[in-house]
């Protein structure tokens, strides 16, 4: 009977001594943390995909509550966890509407001309690099993948020789907007579904000398689409482009595009 | 004058097949002019010159088209009379897109042309040479094409001791200075001279490989009553001892520090056949307006070395050495080692154009590429004393961070590492592409911080 | 025996011989955790060998000037633990306060080496073996040392292996496994090369 | 529609748009010729037995790296000749009268778990061969370490004695009051008259091999001579067996030039490959030295002690750029 109670003495005594120790310690070393940095980043989604331009949630989050950066960068979180975050740090927050990339190309190896052979790395900006590009239309999409190898998402795969998005796997983080060189990806809303696949605004004749689905700026699709005044396509050079504040909705203006180089919905279904 | 042996081995460096005796016994020979020149505004390192015509506009031979635009940038001549066709962006030997003129010859050439004054170097102020050689349109003719007027025209703390003449040619195949060294090496004794004045008389060494022993005669010939201290440096023949860093160490045994210009260690280096060139524009006024380029490989007929226009396009070049050879596969714009391929024959030539080479698949090599066995010969051949094999498998694995912090920024893309490697692996792309992304990211962060500041 | 030579051979004989991780298989979880990067195994190595140095320490003190006149010897697991957990979370806060660099790399593993079993096994070792205090302390430094040699070494073939190209279903954890078996292989060269005391 | 093609198209490729005559196949062909010398006193002295052990490692090795390639969907590497070096390697590291699927098992062991499952060729972070020795050591030490078919006679004193184990072991035992520097020692330990593994006996046919390696510039001198150096140093120091008789006996020889040389798993610069040999030799003299090791010979611990420190030496031994300025 005495061991066991000389057994219970000692071993709570070391729990007190340590005990006491510990308290101790928190008192005269602890750091102090803005407690919002934590709860900031259990409200962020944890995918560390970098598309706010941090390196990680946390970091995002540190960031946050430093002031060094605002509420509406995380694209995978969208509006609900802007939100959040925005109450956190209190904060009027600023609404997003979710964005998808879009590879403006629709050039794949069968409707594109290459003028050369490729012997290197499978890499987009090198091949850009070697002789600008082995693909005839010096704007088109390379096909090499780059695009695809930074997506955290694996929403982008390479389909004869160009990069296509996967609309419900995109999280419109732009990663590959930033990587891609012939810069043909952009984030659009995701509700749009009349999409322009071409990014080359040089004149006719010289798109349909490397491509056969190129752009040649013959303005169709805009008297398609109820003429200048409707606002739903803008022209670069000779290069149309849908204006996503007000993006056209006709699914026929695909059909009717005579180069087909406007695509509804663009290789995706839609996204949720 | 005397003539010395390098005594300075620099780190690495390889042996390829140099194969110079295509075209090494072919005088230069000057083209007839074609119907029409590509003359890019883009020919130099730096900004494109500003174009000064149009459409529709007729212009003398020697008449300016381009202006200097900015502090490193060179301004560009025509090199031949004719009426513009167009002005439009055309790619370039290297890949890039430029503005460039479209210029339809004349047939009559006989205009007198728009040459500059003819000035006496002997009794020319120093800064009315420097103002020459910046409107003639001079910029280095080895590849890199850095201003002329620019390298000449040091910073006022510091002082050139050393001016090198870069007469080393390691570039396998070509040969357009060999010939011009043995052809014009009285041109090169007056560009020396003059740019011996304007840097207020720096000591003079003339690098030149062994392996051309001729050259070295002839200009042993040119050169034997100059005065003060000139010396012919006889190179050993490795790769690539026409690196400028590694010029310097050969000749003088001074290491131009990471990331600055040889002006740093007070040496100011020039290719010969630049030399020659601002010799013509201040001895005569002819602003660079055509340059030697040897056209050769196996896959052409005849090779040469051609004096052409700047602006001639491929095609044509080709066509006056005899047309290329059936089955070519591969066309180079300058040297196997560095130059760049072109995907056609429509892009013309520019002021760094030294030479054009097609090869047939005898002696192209298609390749795929192994994993890395760490045989550390692209280590031993790395003039630069990187790591090339750590560098591509970083690189590979999409680690620049890694790659940055190995120093691949103070690689030349000499093509060394890959010349030697065994498993064929892409090492000096991976090396550029880390650069590229480098410098991409540097450049988008110094954007970031300049709209923070705003 | 002189006395030198006996320490140098229980340094030599914890480091090499009988290696904590690649020979007693004991703190296995920070050698596969923190092994990623040869920076934060060099942190790891640095508070195990300080937190393992200094629990044995205490340990011994413990079991011989208050388990054993008591005759509570066969408490000694519990008591030794609830002393190493405190230990370990006093390190944690100290370090957080003075170098927070290392505390935020060395993460959820630094709370770990509670439950690391090589701080608990080389006071148990001590205690079953009945070493004298000052081999100890010089046992435990040295094991922990022989723990962060092979960590060290470890972090160093895992950077190498992160450019490697493994097949997709052993790429990660699994290859590391692989490795650190084919390093402990490596490992039984040493056996026998010094004959330790106890 | 796609508009036409202009006709063939050129190859565009990064520069250089030159290359060497080198090849990772050539290089594992000049290793395998370099090993020939080596194998053919092993079959002179060892019998035919040693040439179909061989012929079993390198089959085994060859098979098994064909059905890992396959199994991982990926190219097959067979044509590199890189299991041929792993299998003849092994083979030459193996005693002459081991079972025949214990060797096949060890080809298996190198390139299955040692080679291929870090992803074939060039990843793997310990020298295949040696991995598979030493397991094979561990798992069977007994038939790893019998020599019997083939003895040697040696003298000490005026008694003329024959022996079934290796100069290693019986400089392990102590043999006692054994003249080891007699010259008919020596001659026999450089032919190659001793009992060991097939390939490590002969010093003679391993240098004529390492210096073919170093004509073709395959390898360089650091590693060996740095490994060799250290051997014999210690060996100097320590007294009693003279250093030439540790030099010459066991895998010292094998070892230095053609193990530890081996790229993928040795230090990329000329001072890594100079740290790993005085590492592997100071490592092996250890292991032979100590009284109570378990083991005689330390040559294929060492080097594979030394190949999990490689990329630790590669990171201290980064060369520096030319011009780096210090920061």
């Amino acid at each position: 009977m005495t061991a066991i109670i000389t057994a219970i003495l000692v071993i709570a005594g070391i729990g007190a001594l340590a005990a006491l120790a510990l308290a101790i310690a928190d008192k005269y070393l602890a750091v102090q943390e803005d407690p919002r940095i934590g709860l900031a980043t259990a409200a962020l989604p944890g995918a560390n995909c970098g598309g706010c331009g941090f390196a990680g949630c946390a970091d995002y989050a540190r960031a946050l509550v430093e002031g060094t950066a605002a509420p509406g960068a995380c694209a995978p979180g969208g509006d609900a966890v802007n939100a959040e975050l925005a109450k956190i740090l209190g904060v009027a927050a600023t609404a997003t509407e979710k964005r998808v990339a879009l590879v403006k190309c629709c050039g794949t190896r069968s409707e594109a001309i290459r003028v050369g052979d490729y012997n290197g790395i499978c890499d987009c900006s090198a091949a850009a690099a070697t002789a600008g590009g082995d693909k005839g239309c010096r704007f088109g999409c390379l096909g090499y993948g780059a695009c695809a190898n930074v997506c955290p998402k694996h929403a982008i795969s390479i389909t004869d020789g160009l990069a296509v998005v996967d609309k419900r796997l995109c999280i419109g983080c732009g990663k590959c907007v930033s990587v891609c060189p012939r810069k043909l990806i952009e984030l659009v809303p995701a509700s749009a579904t009349i999409h322009v696949l071409c990014n080359n605004p040089v004149r006719g004749p010289e798109v349909t000398k490397v491509c056969g689905v190129g752009c040649i700026g013959c303005h169709l699709c805009e008297k398609n689409a109820g003429g200048k005044e409707a606002n739903h396509f803008t022209f670069n050079g000779f290069l149309a482009k849908v204006n996503y504040e007000n993006p056209p909705t006709d699914a026929t203006l695909a059909d009717k595009c005579p180069r087909k180089c406007i695509r509804e919905d663009a290789h995706f279904e839609t996204g949720n | 004058m005397k003539t010395v042996n390098s005594a300075f081995k620099f780190h690495g460096g390889v042996h390829p097949q140099y194969n110079k005796d295509l075209a090494a016994s072919k005088p230069i020979e000057a083209m007839p002019l074609p119907q029409q020149l590509v003359i890019s505004m883009s020919q130099h390192l730096g900004a494109p010159a500003k174009c000064l015509v149009k459409k529709g506009d007729a212009v003398v031979k020697g008449q300016l088209i381009g202006e200097r635009n900015g502090f490193i940038s060179v301004p560009v001549h025509a090199p031949v009379a004719g009426t513009v066709a167009a002005v439009e962006q055309r790619m370039g030997p290297a890949g890039g897109w430029a503005d460039a003129v479209i210029l339809d010859v004349a047939e009559d050439q006989s205009a007198a042309p728009a040459f500059l004054p003819p000035l006496d170097w002997k009794s020319a102020s120093r800064e009315d040479l420097l103002a020459r050689v910046n409107d003639a349109g001079i910029c280095g003719m080895g590849g890199a094409g850095f201003p002329s007027a620019v390298k000449l025209n040091p910073p006022p703390d510091k002082h050139c001791e050393y001016l090198i003449l870069n007469g080393a040619e390691c570039e396998p195949y070509l040969t357009s200075d060999y010939r011009t060294m043995l052809e014009r090496a009285d041109r090169i004794r007056a560009g020396v001279e003059i740019m011996r004045k304007i840097l207020n008389g720096p000591a003079v060494r003339i690098a030149v490989e062994a392996n051309k022993p001729d050259a070295i005669k002839a200009l042993e010939k040119a050169f034997a009553d100059i005065e003060g201290n000139v010396e012919i440096v006889v190179l050993p023949v490795l790769y690539p001892q026409g690196s400028e860093k590694h010029q310097i160490y050969a000749t003088v045994k001074r290491i131009v520090p990471e990331g600055a210009l040889p002006i740093a260690v007070g040496c100011v280096v020039e290719n010969v056949g630049t030399v020659a060139a601002i010799a013509d524009a201040v001895e005569k006024g002819i602003p660079l307006t055509e340059r030697v380029t040897t056209v050769s490989g196996d896959g052409v007929v005849e090779p040469k070395n051609v004096l052409a226009p700047i602006g001639t396009r491929y095609a044509d070049l080709v066509a006056f050495c005899g047309g290329e050879k059936d089955g070519v596969r591969k066309v180079i714009s300058g040297g196997p080692m560095m130059g760049f391929n072109v995907p056609h024959l429509e892009i013309a030539t520019t002021k760094t154009t030294s030479g054009l080479l097609f090869f047939t698949s005898a002696k192209v090599f298609q390749y795929t590429s192994n994993a890395c066995i760490n045989c550390g010969r692209c280590v031993r051949a790395c003039p630069m004393q990187l790591n090339p094999a750590f560098i591509c498998s970083a690189v590979e694995s999409n680690d620049i961070a890694a790659a940055q912090k190995m120093d691949v920024m103070d690689c030349i893309e000499c093509g060394a590492c890959s010349f030697g490697c065994p498993a064929y692996r892409d090492i000096t792309q991976n090396c550029r592409r880390a650069k590229a992304s480098i410098r991409a990211a540097a450049a988008a962060a110094k954007a970031k911080a300049a709209a923070a500041a705003k | 025996m002189c006395a030198v030579m006996r320490y140098l051979i229980i340094i030599v004989g914890a480091v090499l011989v009988n290696n904590f991780v690649l020979n007693r298989f004991l703190g296995c979880c920070p050698f596969l955790g923190v092994s990623k990067k040869t920076e934060t195994a060099l942190g790891m190595s640095g508070a195990v060998v300080f937190v393992m140095t200094v629990a044995s320490a205490v340990t011994w003190c413990l079991d011989h000037w208050l388990l054993d006149p008591l005759g509570l010897g066969y408490i000694h697991t519990l008591a030794f633990i609830l002393v190493i957990a405190s230990l370990v979370q006093f390190i944690d806060i100290a370090m957080k306060r003075f170098v927070p660099p290392l505390h935020a790399a060395l993460g959820i593993f630094l709370p770990l080496i509670t439950t690391n079993c090589a701080v608990l096994g080389v006071a148990e070792l001590n205690c079953k073996n009945g070493t004298p205090f000052l081999e100890s302390v010089l046992f435990s430094f040295a094991a922990a040392l022989g723990f962060g040699f092979a960590l060290v070494i470890f972090s160093g073939l895992r950077e190498k292996l992160a450019w490697a190209d493994p097949p997709r279903c052993f790429r990660g954890i699994a290859v590391a496994l692989v490795t650190a078996g084919l390093l402990s292989l490596a490992f039984m060269g040493f056996n026998g090369l010094v004959k330790l005391p106890y | 529609m796609k508009p036409k093609d202009t006709s063939e198209h050129y190859i565009l490729s990064s520069s250089p748009h030159a290359h060497a005559d080198a090849s990772t196949s050539r290089i594992m062909l000049d290793v395998i010729i370099a090993l020939l010398p080596a194998l053919c006193c092993g079959v002179y002295f060892f019998g035919l037995r040693a040439l179909f052990l061989t012929g079993t490692c390198i089959a085994a090795c060859l098979v098994t790296e064909g059905l890992c390639r396959l199994a991982m969907k990926r190219n097959n590497t067979i044509g590199d000749f890189s299991a041929v070096v792993t299998g003849l390697l092994l083979a030459l590291n193996l005693p002459p009268d081991l079972p025949v699927w214990m060797a096949a098992l060890g080809g298996v062991f190198a390139m299955g778990v040692c080679k291929q499952l870090f992803g074939g060729l060039g990843y793997n972070p310990f020298n295949p061969a040696l991995a598979a020795r030493a397991f094979l050591l561990i798992s069977f030490t007994g038939p790893m370490t019998t020599w019997t078919k083939s003895a040697w006679t040696l003298s000490a004193g005026n008694v003329e004695a024959t022996t079934t184990a290796t100069p290693l072991a019986l400089i392990k035992k102590g043999a006692e009051g054994f003249d080891w520097s007699q010259a008919a020692l020596i001659k026999d330990l450089f032919i190659g008259n001793v009992n060991g593994c097939i390939g490590e006996v002969s010093a003679l046919a391993l240098l004529i091999g390492a210096a073919y390696l170093l004509w073709r510039k395959v390898i360089t001198w650091h590693i060996p001579v740095a490994f060799i150096g250290t051997v014999f140093l210690y060996a100097m120091f320590k007294g009693g067996v003279p250093p030439l008789v540790h030099v010459l006996s066991g895998g010292c020889v094998i070892g230095a030039c053609f193990m530890a040389t081996d790229y993928v798993t040795s230090p990329i610069t000329a001072n890594g490959k100079l740290i790993f040999g005085c590492g592997c030799g100071l490592i092996t003299m250890l292991i032979r030295t100590a009284p109570t090791g378990a083991y005689p010979e330390g040559v294929s611990f060492s080097i594979l002690i030394m190949n999990a420190l490689t990329p630790l030496i590669n990171r201290f031994t980064q060369p520096k750029p030319f011009g780096k300025v210090k920061k």
